[in-house]
């Protein structure tokens, strides 16, 4: 064990941080700490071409294989790259989904001619990808699909029908990858396929959900014999293939997200030492709890990425969720309670939230989505402690 | 000692919750978050005339229903239960306390009539731009507008922050110090029409919609020597019972708010279903269910214990022993209430999962207000931190 | 609603107070304050002896009804003695299980035979009882009886075979009323039958079990053919009668624990002035909210014991118990933090526990005996919101 | 950057586990918490022949075998699981540091071989009567054993408190003070062998009797020039990094109980059947073990990030940087093992029901250790009151 980088990796770092210095500046200056979790509806399109500058740079999907146009960097230099990345304040990925889970599948699951027609445009930032998972009936219950696919029998294409939700930059993609039942009357996980679609189709409707915050990230995607540019794999393979993408999401990722929210507990420990809170002591006790909280949450991110499975493999990973999003909903109410009755105070009518206000309402959602809290302990307890599996009931 | 509601006060509930079916209805909520006023005036007429329970704590001599603070306490669950924008909370569970505990007969007769008709509305303003902090800052060191004895009277002058329907109040009950004063010396209270000359009053647009919030700034003010409620000066012990009243007022409401967002959430898991279930037959959603359900039963017990306390408090010839606890048992129904709504809130928002995110649900709106009550003069820690100087500082405690 | 005692019931708050303060001196002088939760074991001969003291002064069974020699006192005058008693720190009531759970089960469900039989003894203090209820294999299932009763076809007379367990007092006691299948081949609580019976047989064994407090308040009691005094009710009551014997429990008693639980409070207190933990504001917090929990338990009480039924019937009594337990094994642990690494000190070897040190691992049974944490949860969820009942293994 | 064991340090963990699986078990644990000592000499003697780590983080140089402090934790961790009984912490975990950090190489060459060779143990002895507190106070006012100086080298006298196995110890590292001074002025380390003029011993039985606590009483002890370690008068930044080690060593051992608790607890409802079902399926039991596992899982990566940085402290070469990290990893590893233990434990007996109360049941032993060790050099709100101090309280902070 060891916590130092070695020399070539300092190097890059010094690499990364420089371009950033030296790129995130003119047009791109003011989306600096924008576009993050309850931002990223902010600046579309001044964040395309900041994410076109990054591809230029040669920044985007750094961590593909260089067969694919990746740099294959090592794990080491993801890190590095997700840290310095958040540390100058860069915006929000726009093109994250495209990068860490759209591209990646495709990498893995996907045939040469899918290849290459759809990493360019990843990698270059011109193309931009939308996730449809979700269901209204689903929720949790990812396997509950009830949006279908039929097959053409004269075209042998794919056609489309059904609704997903919670679906974020919809509007602002060019492709969605759609989770649909191939397989008429098959139920749960049996039966799907997983299918590449063009947005821009009149089949297509986008709906914004107007959320608590008065806000409208997510959308329902509504298909209606919407035609299916690619299906991955057979036929029957959606479920592996979605499952495989998930866990694509617990990957580096993760060290740029803990940047961010270092940023929201300096400005709350900011405010704390301004308005007279951090002499409080039950608010100095939760102060501490957040910033132990997030340290070990970053060694435990280091500890997973390294590969270190000591108490079982993936016990690191399998924790993760559950840890951040907890922790990130008690960020939300301590700087609440931080700013005490200003906390209610907004930045203008008719409902303009302050920055601390957003996190207070988003990270409430943290604990549900990609799976909630309730679920992140049955999969603890069922993968990562052997407990007996919940008795479902269908 | 019989601490269950009598008929009548089960008549109060249940005439109260009849009239907020009909007329705090989501629709009618949501409306009135963004009216101008944050309340319909048509509705709160109705109520006045109907209902009049405006009038419930002011004695019959003054046009008021004479009853007691635990019937005040059973309308205002009622109200937090349908989120009832009105002002209601400023005007009977704060400021009319003011006047029943210090103004003199005179005072009254001038002023509880038109509170009681329903002609007037009024609220407590009395916490300044640099003092209510995080933790237990909700004292005498918040009072900073300022009052100078003047040949007809005195003179106010300073900034009043957090006043709940401050915009709209036709009544305040104004705190203010003599200059240069600190903690709990020179502290005056006063009664000031809205629309007396110098005052100047902006709405301040609020996380939890549903109540507003404005700031006052009074500029030479002036009042006459009978509008200063007891003596200027030493209004210190007076106002921490208003406030500890106020308390107990906002506990009544939380305990409402706590207790509906409980029902609504088991409503709905016993709807939603996940894996071919009912979500409300996992365990995991009983036994956050069983928890709200627990804290919500003690927030009763906290809240009705303190009410008749404060009954006590009221009363001309209430129990001297029992009315000494105000104090403590509003600091423990705010404290175990404000800890017990957000818990509630925050847990009915997770039970109610994506669909509790979207502004469709009203789930939402009782987290929102769950927060703003729950920080609204002290939150818990605070609370406790005031019990735990009781019972660890003294030379008398045990 | 009101809070005020009537003059009656001050006059009788009067009358049981100084009665105790003449009573509870000389002889009694040290039992003071001994006896509870932990300290059950102790003095057991002096304790039975104040049992017949209290009686003579006509204080056991004051509850019960007139007509079975009880005095039909109100529960505004038991809710008065329970404190009162409690407040002069007069003993554990060794007589409890007879005066508060046989006696009453008797009057409720025995025969005018079995009332003249059982009841004189109790309310003279000089017979005692114990509960044979919980089995080892059964936990929380406690209709999960394996101990079995047959009735022989000459005599008539019942014959108990089986094990008991949790059986506090039950070397104490002339008494055990007893759980057992009535019926070859039933499950659950079908089948079962409510026996009295006598302790003194060569059929019945107690073995105590000792406890990690290092002393053995609790016994596993074996009955090996035991002759059974008596049945109350029918073959096949035994499940409603000992769950009617259950809901006693919740009585008034209550209110006297309560006085304990004050007692062990205002020793941490006491404790934590002098030691300096007073000042550190983690400690205020968990005491501001001790005492907090401990007046909102005495009126929850009072609001049960009043009959407020507002949020539906036996709102407030369905949560007691895990309010209760909950709370006191908290404050075991704060006596604890309190004492800081003076916790750890023993009054002496091998293994004499503090007050403290016994309040703290006694605790940790209060959420387990009588119905855990998690069954109290379900019973909540079920009973008191209607929510589906948890599926059975059988 | 690697924050993964290497292939040694799994032969370690294999190594310590297959021993302790052989030396400590059940009944071995019994033994030794009542015998004389607390623990089994031949046992301990087998520990320092076959398996050496009473050497590990001692450098070649003084016979030991160089390793850093990973390798103790991992050694320490497994010590937790089996609640072993040996001086192991006391020596290793504490007086060792003490000697690494501040001795002298003539000193390090006159002490340390015989640790490593497991002829000798060691302990720390520094707190006073009336200094540890609840909360924060263990700190420098704890010190209150005195030294002064004489003609050949110092005189120490004064009362020691809550002594791990100050009772059998062979070497003692005492802290003390210039009489009259306070606070971080004037603390002085001395090596004072146990069996010196004037030292007296009195074990002092405890509630987690896994682990022996002693009083020493120091009475006119003359100690010579040469056994003062660094300079006397200047020795608290030192007593606070052996401190800030002590605390990595405990923390690591809370990890192994906490797993231990959370594996033994899974087992048990796994077999214990309820209602006709292995308990272990029902998700109020799945869930709480669950919440335990994401605390082991942390705590995991708390104790070895902060060995890691006590690697660096350790080393001669160590990176400066990450070394003066260590007060904060410390304070982060020892909070959050002092809750994840006493949740771990205290959950585990829960879900052991009736049986975990019983002496026979091995489950109340890691409750007890639980308990001790979370309150030993501060529990988990002490710390975060430290990390609060260096977050908030300082002019270079955020």
């Amino acid at each position: 064990m060891k916590l130092t980088f070695n020399a070539a990796d300092e190097r890059f770092r010094e690499d990364i941080a420089s371009w950033l210095q030296a790129h995130l500046v003119g047009e791109f200056e003011h989306l600096k700490f924008r576009g993050g979790p309850g931002d990223e509806h902010m600046f579309p399109e001044e964040r395309k071409r900041w994410e076109q500058e990054l591809a230029a740079g040669g920044w985007v999907g750094i961590g593909w294989p260089e067969a694919c146009g990746g740099r294959g960097a090592s794990i080491e230099q993801q890190v590095i790259f997700a840290e310095e990345y958040a540390r100058a304040g860069a915006p929000g990925r726009i093109g994250h989904i495209g990068e860490g889970l759209a591209g990646p599948t495709i990498i893995a699951f996907g045939t040469p001619e899918q290849k290459a027609k759809y990493l360019p445009g990843i990698l270059n930032g011109t193309e931009f990808w939308c996730q449809g998972y979700s269901e209204p009936s689903a929720g949790s219950d990812l396997a509950n699909v009830r949006t279908r696919a039929v097959r053409d029998p004269d075209s042998g294409r794919w056609r489309i029908t059904g609704q997903k939700i919670w679906t974020s930059l919809a509007h602002e993609s060019q492709w969605c990858f759609v989770l649909a039942r191939t397989e008429p009357g098959s139920v749960a996980h049996r039966g799907l396929g997983f299918f590449l679609v063009r947005m821009a189709q009149p089949e297509i409707t986008v709906r914004p959900i107007e959320q608590l915050t008065g806000t409208s990230e997510f959308n329902e995607v509504f298909f209606d014999d919407a035609l299916a540019e690619d299906l991955v794999g057979e036929p029957g393979d959606g479920w592996r293939i979605a499952m495989t993408l998930l866990g694509f999401e617990r990957g580096v990722s993760t060290l740029g997200q803990q940047m961010q929210f270092q940023n929201e507990l300096d400005e709350i420990i900011r405010i704390a030492r301004s308005n007279g809170a951090a002499s409080d002591p039950a608010i100095r006790q939760r102060i501490a709890e957040a910033h132990t909280g997030l340290r070990l949450m970053r060694y435990n991110a280091l500890r997973m990425l390294s590969g270190d499975e000591r108490s079982g493999p993936d016990s690191s990973a399998l924790v993760y969720k559950l840890h951040w999003a907890s922790w990130h909903r008690n960020l939300g109410a301590l700087a609440m309670d931080v700013l005490g009755p200003e906390a209610e105070l907004l930045d203008g009518a008719p409902y303009e939230l302050t920055r601390l206000q957003s996190l207070f309402l988003f990270t409430r959602s943290d604990t549900i989505y990609g799976g909630t809290n309730q679920i992140q302990r049955n999969i603890i307890a069922e993968r990562g402690l052997g407990m007996p599996k919940e008795a479902k009931g269908r | 000692m019989e601490f269950r509601l009598t008929d009548e006060q089960y008549m109060v509930r249940d005439t109260a919750q009849a009239f907020l079916a009909d007329a705090s209805s989501s629709g009618q909520v949501r409306r009135a978050m963004t009216a101008a006023r944050s309340y319909d005036p048509a509705v709160w007429q109705r109520l006045c005339t109907e209902l009049y329970v405006q009038a419930v704590t002011i004695p019959e001599a003054y046009g008021g229903l004479g009853l007691g603070y635990v019937d005040l306490a059973i309308v205002l669950e009622q109200m937090g239960r349908k989120l009832f924008c009105s002002p209601f909370m400023a005007t009977v569970g704060m400021a009319t306390n003011a006047l029943l505990l210090v103004a003199s007969d005179e005072q009254k007769q001038r002023w509880l009539p038109a509170i009681a008709e329903g002609t007037q509305t009024a609220t407590l303003a009395w916490t300044g731009p640099q003092a209510a902090r995080a933790g237990g800052s909700w004292g005498a060191e918040a009072v900073s507008a300022t009052w100078t004895a003047t040949a007809e009277g005195y003179q106010l002058d300073g900034d009043l922050r957090y006043v709940i329907d401050g915009d709209t109040a036709d009544l305040l009950i104004v705190a203010a110090r003599t200059p240069g004063s600190s903690g709990s010396e020179g502290i005056g209270l006063f009664v000031v029409p809205a629309s007396s000359a110098g005052v100047e009053r902006q709405w301040t647009p609020t996380l939890d919609q549903s109540r507003r919030l404005a700031n006052l700034t009074l500029r030479g003010v002036s009042v006459a020597a009978d509008q200063c409620l007891g003596v200027a000066g030493e209004g210190w012990p007076q106002l921490q019972k208003i406030l500890a009243l106020a308390k107990v007022s906002l506990a009544a409401e939380q305990l409402g708010v706590a207790s509906e967002a409980l029902d609504m959430a088991v409503n709905y898991t016993l709807e939603r279903e996940q894996f071919g279930r009912a979500i409300a037959s996992y365990q995991a959603v009983k036994h956050k269910a069983a928890d709200m359900k627990l804290k919500a039963e003690v927030a009763c017990s906290a809240v009705y214990y303190a009410a008749c306390v404060a009954s006590e408090v009221l009363a001309p010839d209430g129990d001297v022993n029992i009315a000494a606890e105000l104090d403590e048992a509003a600091a423990m129904a705010k404290g175990y209430c404000s800890d017990t709504v957000f818990f509630n809130a925050g847990s009915a928002l997770q039970l109610f999962g994506g669909v509790g995110f979207t502004a469709e649900y009203d789930i939402q709106l009782y987290f929102k207000r769950a927060k703003a009550s729950e920080l609204y003069l002290g939150n818990g820690a605070a609370q406790r931190e005031q019990i735990a100087a009781m019972l660890l500082d003294g030379e008398s405690a045990q």
